[in-house]
């Protein structure tokens, strides 16, 4: 079955509302286009889970399309904080889901087993997480009865994965950081793949690292070279350093950040 | 490209060094090493261990998400392209956090080491990454503690670092806890928590509260407490770090960092990006 | 560091009484040579993990070196069953653990996770796996207070995976049938490896799946040709049928199975 | 080397085949089909449906734990050779049980098929491979349920076939009870479970309970009742299936299973190690 579409295609089937997850790490295999293509829309209210956000994350609250972020970090590395997520904190514009590498794995792994949680040790209550997490719900263990904590199960309305390279079934190839991708179809209703090149199955099959995320679980397949940009994507394109702190200069002000929104989207399309 | 062309003191350059060179001699051979994101200064460490006493390390790079042996020179930004082709394993962070982190933490072999910089840090070791000012309506957003929760929570010995020794890091009272410190005299043990900062070296005290066991030369007593939020122990045993060694400054000057990444991580946010402008341009075969 | 040693000197470490993992799947890449070894010490009382046992885990038991088993199938595949094991659940000589293919799946995943236990969903209650494993226990989830069942965390004292290929530092490349192999070291106190050839890093790294298996969870590389026969291992060794029909067919007597297990441990030394 | 050689009956063989064509059939395109160990006899009809109408379906084999498309010859346990080199996927399963599995029974797509070979199933659609007799000293211990416990209690419809209709295959009670059955007349729904013997098809009807709906042809009901150790229940619309066309055969014998392995099921345990041995000194070379 033939899975490709274009993105305006593939973007539409979001809705306002969705609680979509965003692949890739920081500033490494990020879904740009696609999110510059979900802030061009625009849609809104989204429920933004990304493991670590950056560019594509900080870009979509600045074009006023999240409500909700569920992460563990967000910011652009060395560059510095990402600014539209900061401002919005401070602002209280955005709800924030305080996530850590832990609970972020455990919730999107209970949701693939289908089970309502998963159990995580005690511990993290050393910390002051679990008054911002309430949903976070200390239990005894019904075998040792040690104080244990229960991670909910994480399900996704849609998964937006640009990866390396597909075929039209949806099969896909990702090289290097794997973040928390290769769960996200499996526990999302939608999956879009944007990829930076369509190729045969077998060409796929030959790849390093072969086929990580099995077509069945992709819904859509959406041609996207320079997809990620300015993040990298390997080994096509390396992360471009200066195109992150033109984004970091642009939020600096509303007229600078319409123009490279704009500007962006454009060179997009 | 000399950084004598920023505002960058030679003198704080100078810490840094022995701050990377401190880190590394911290680090035992064999030792399972977890490199953050963008964390230039442990990264630089790393690679000097491998270097010299500690060849057999392996290293977790998110840059490419990777188990890696061997050295590497450290880039802006494209580290991944030196990690993944060389490889030996490549991972998802569902096994990194269900199976490979559980597994050496809390099973004990190999020796996890890994250094964190928190934005605060309070007397026992705790930390935050994840706000200034009340929770809710932030003064300052902090990007988020990724694994320090997980992490601090589980391991028997916790690394910090800071390459910035100030009243605002150090502080008596953390506005949030991202990151468990000393669990307390009777749970805990010395040295649970290490931090290492620009003018010297602190570990957990017999009491839980963090004690300096090493200044860096050419600092005084009175410069640390000054920049420190919190009354602070001595130990009985403070020591001075000794210095760089010529061939570890060869080693980091030549191989590992030649361009000087590791004082990126000193610099205050508008002048490291004037300075990663300039870098980029240099890179990219303009003058400096 | 150099982890390679001779099979003797490995097999020696485990210990009588030992909770045993066996890698590989019926007939597949199964650890024989390693198997026999213990059979001649003769290691007693193993309780034996194997998500489904065959040869190597029924010879074991011919040879009185298992108290428990626990896996989700133990035969022969087409030759029929495993006629030791078999024998001994019909005289009751050994401990069953009646395990499915999810609960020693869940059971492995807690033990590397170092959580006492993972959820399942309540459903398996329709059949009659409970009775026989009353420690799975029944309790509500604290999230959604629906019926689950908690399946107990299950740590190995010693893990033997026959491999494609290591190197002399343990790392491992299996092709195929993974099983759960890449769990086993994880959650063992001693892993031993048998490796049907010894190769550097940089080869086993070129090879298809490269390294499944990171070094340093691994204790001890026994180079052993040919150590997965008549089981296969891929690419170099197909499946022996007539070897397992022979075994098979030497379990009908006392003498032709002692007969067989000298002269199959000869042709190991 | 032909099955007339055994005393396998030409009848039997007929049946068998003619379970092999309807299980093909109740394969729609774009199904994941999971093949079991040693089991033949599916593995023939998920190779048939993809040489005809469903060349979509992906398999899931054990023999190399891969995803595969395309379709194999079947062997006598060299699977893995074909399956491992051209997979598209390789599994552990880990994987398997705690992302496809659930992913595939309880989020619903594409369609799970799998057909499972019980040694007892009760009128309920029930089965029990776990043992005969009391369960701490069996008269028989079987080999195990795999599996099945698992799936049996996750999917919404579910396969069983047995290559003997007989009433030690089909009893009122079983001694253990290893897969779970239809859930009752409400919580579950009509052909919840399909039993295919080499006499006929069964389905859960309204009550729950098995019913007959399709029938081999050349059996008669006396034949199938006299074979089964519960009261059936009959299908209203009761029809005979179908025999296999002439290029479904062509297909089963020249592409799928030239060397009939899918009989070998059908046989009791001394005849197919009998049968075993006569085939591998066929393939090495001997006479049969």
């Amino acid at each position: 079955m033939d899975k490709r579409t274009d993105m305006q295609t593939a973007i539409a089937l979001v809705q306002d509302g969705d609680r979509v997850a965003l692949g890739g790490m920081t500033l490494y295999r990020r879904p740009v286009a696609a999110a510059l293509a979900l802030a061009a829309r625009p849609k809104r209210d989204l429920e933004v889970v990304t493991f670590t956000g950056g560019i594509e994350t900080d870009l979509l609250i600045g074009a006023g399309c999240v409500s909700t972020l569920r992460s563990c970090y967000t910011g652009l590395e060395i560059v510095g904080f990402a600014p539209h997520y900061t401002q919005a904190a401070h602002n209280g514009s955005i709800t924030l889901v305080e996530e850590t590498e832990y609970t972020l794995s455990y919730a999107l792994q209970a949701a693939s087993m289908r089970v309502p949680f998963l159990p995580m040790l005690g511990s993290l209550a050393r910390t002051d997480m679990l008054q911002v997490r309430p949903d976070l719900k200390r239990f005894k263990c019904p075998i040792t009865a040690e104080d244990l904590i229960a991670v909910p199960s994480l399900a996704l309305d849609v998964a937006i994965i640009h990866v390396t390279a597909a075929d039209s079934a949806g099969n896909c190839n990702m090289q290097g950081q794997l973040a928390l991708d290769p769960y996200l179809p499996t526990v999302a209703k939608l999956t879009i793949v944007t990829a930076e090149q369509i190729v045969d199955t077998e060409e796929l099959m030959a790849m390093r690292g072969g086929i990580q995320i099995p077509g069945m679980f992709v819904s859509h397949v959406v041609p996207a070279k320079d997809g990620s940009l300015p993040t990298s994507c390997f080994p096509t394109n390396k992360l471009d350093l200066s195109g992150i702190l033109d984004y970091a200069d642009s939020c600096k002000s509303p007229e600078a950040w319409q123009q490279w929104l704009t500007v962006a989207t454009e060179a997009y399309q | 490209m000399a950084w004598t062309e920023t505002n960058f003191s030679p003198r704080h350059a100078q810490q840094i060094d022995q701050m990377v060179i401190a880190m590394a001699r911290l680090i035992q051979d064999g030792d399972f090493l977890a490199e953050g994101i963008g964390t230039f200064l442990p990264t630089a460490a790393y690679m000097l261990a491998k270097h010299t006493h500690a060849p057999q390390c392996t290293s977790l790079c998110p840059n490419g998400n990777t188990l890696m042996p061997g050295t590497r020179t450290l880039t802006l930004g494209h580290d991944e392209f030196a990690t993944i082709p060389n490889a030996s394993v490549w991972l998802d962070y569902v096994q990194i956090n269900l199976m490979l982190m559980p597994t050496i933490f809390l099973g004990g072999s190999p020796r996890w080491t890994e250094f964190m910089r928190p934005a605060q840090i309070d007397p026992m070791g705790a930390s935050n990454n994840v706000c200034i000012g009340d929770y809710a309506r932030p003064v300052v957003r902090l990007p988020g503690a990724a694994g320090i929760p997980d992490a601090s929570t589980a391991a028997k010995r916790f690394y910090y670092y800071t390459p910035r020794h100030t009243k605002q890091v150090f502080v008596e009272k953390l506005d949030f806890c991202s990151g468990a410190g000393h669990p307390g005299d009777k749970a805990g043990r010395p040295e649970h928590v290490v931090v290492l900062s620009n003018l010297c070296i602190m570990a957990s005290g017999p009491s839980g509260r963090l004690q300096v066991t090493h200044m860096h030369p050419d600092v005084t007593r009175e410069e640390i407490e000054s920049n420190t939020g919190f009354a602070l122990d001595w130990a009985a045993s403070l020591q001075t770090n000794p210095p760089p060694s010529k061939d570890e400054l060869a080693l980091l000057n030549e191989l590992v960092d030649p361009d000087g990444l590791r004082y990126l991580e000193a610099l205050n946010s508008g002048a490291r990006r004037d300075r990663l402008r300039q870098l980029l341009r240099h890179k990219a075969g303009d003058t400096p």
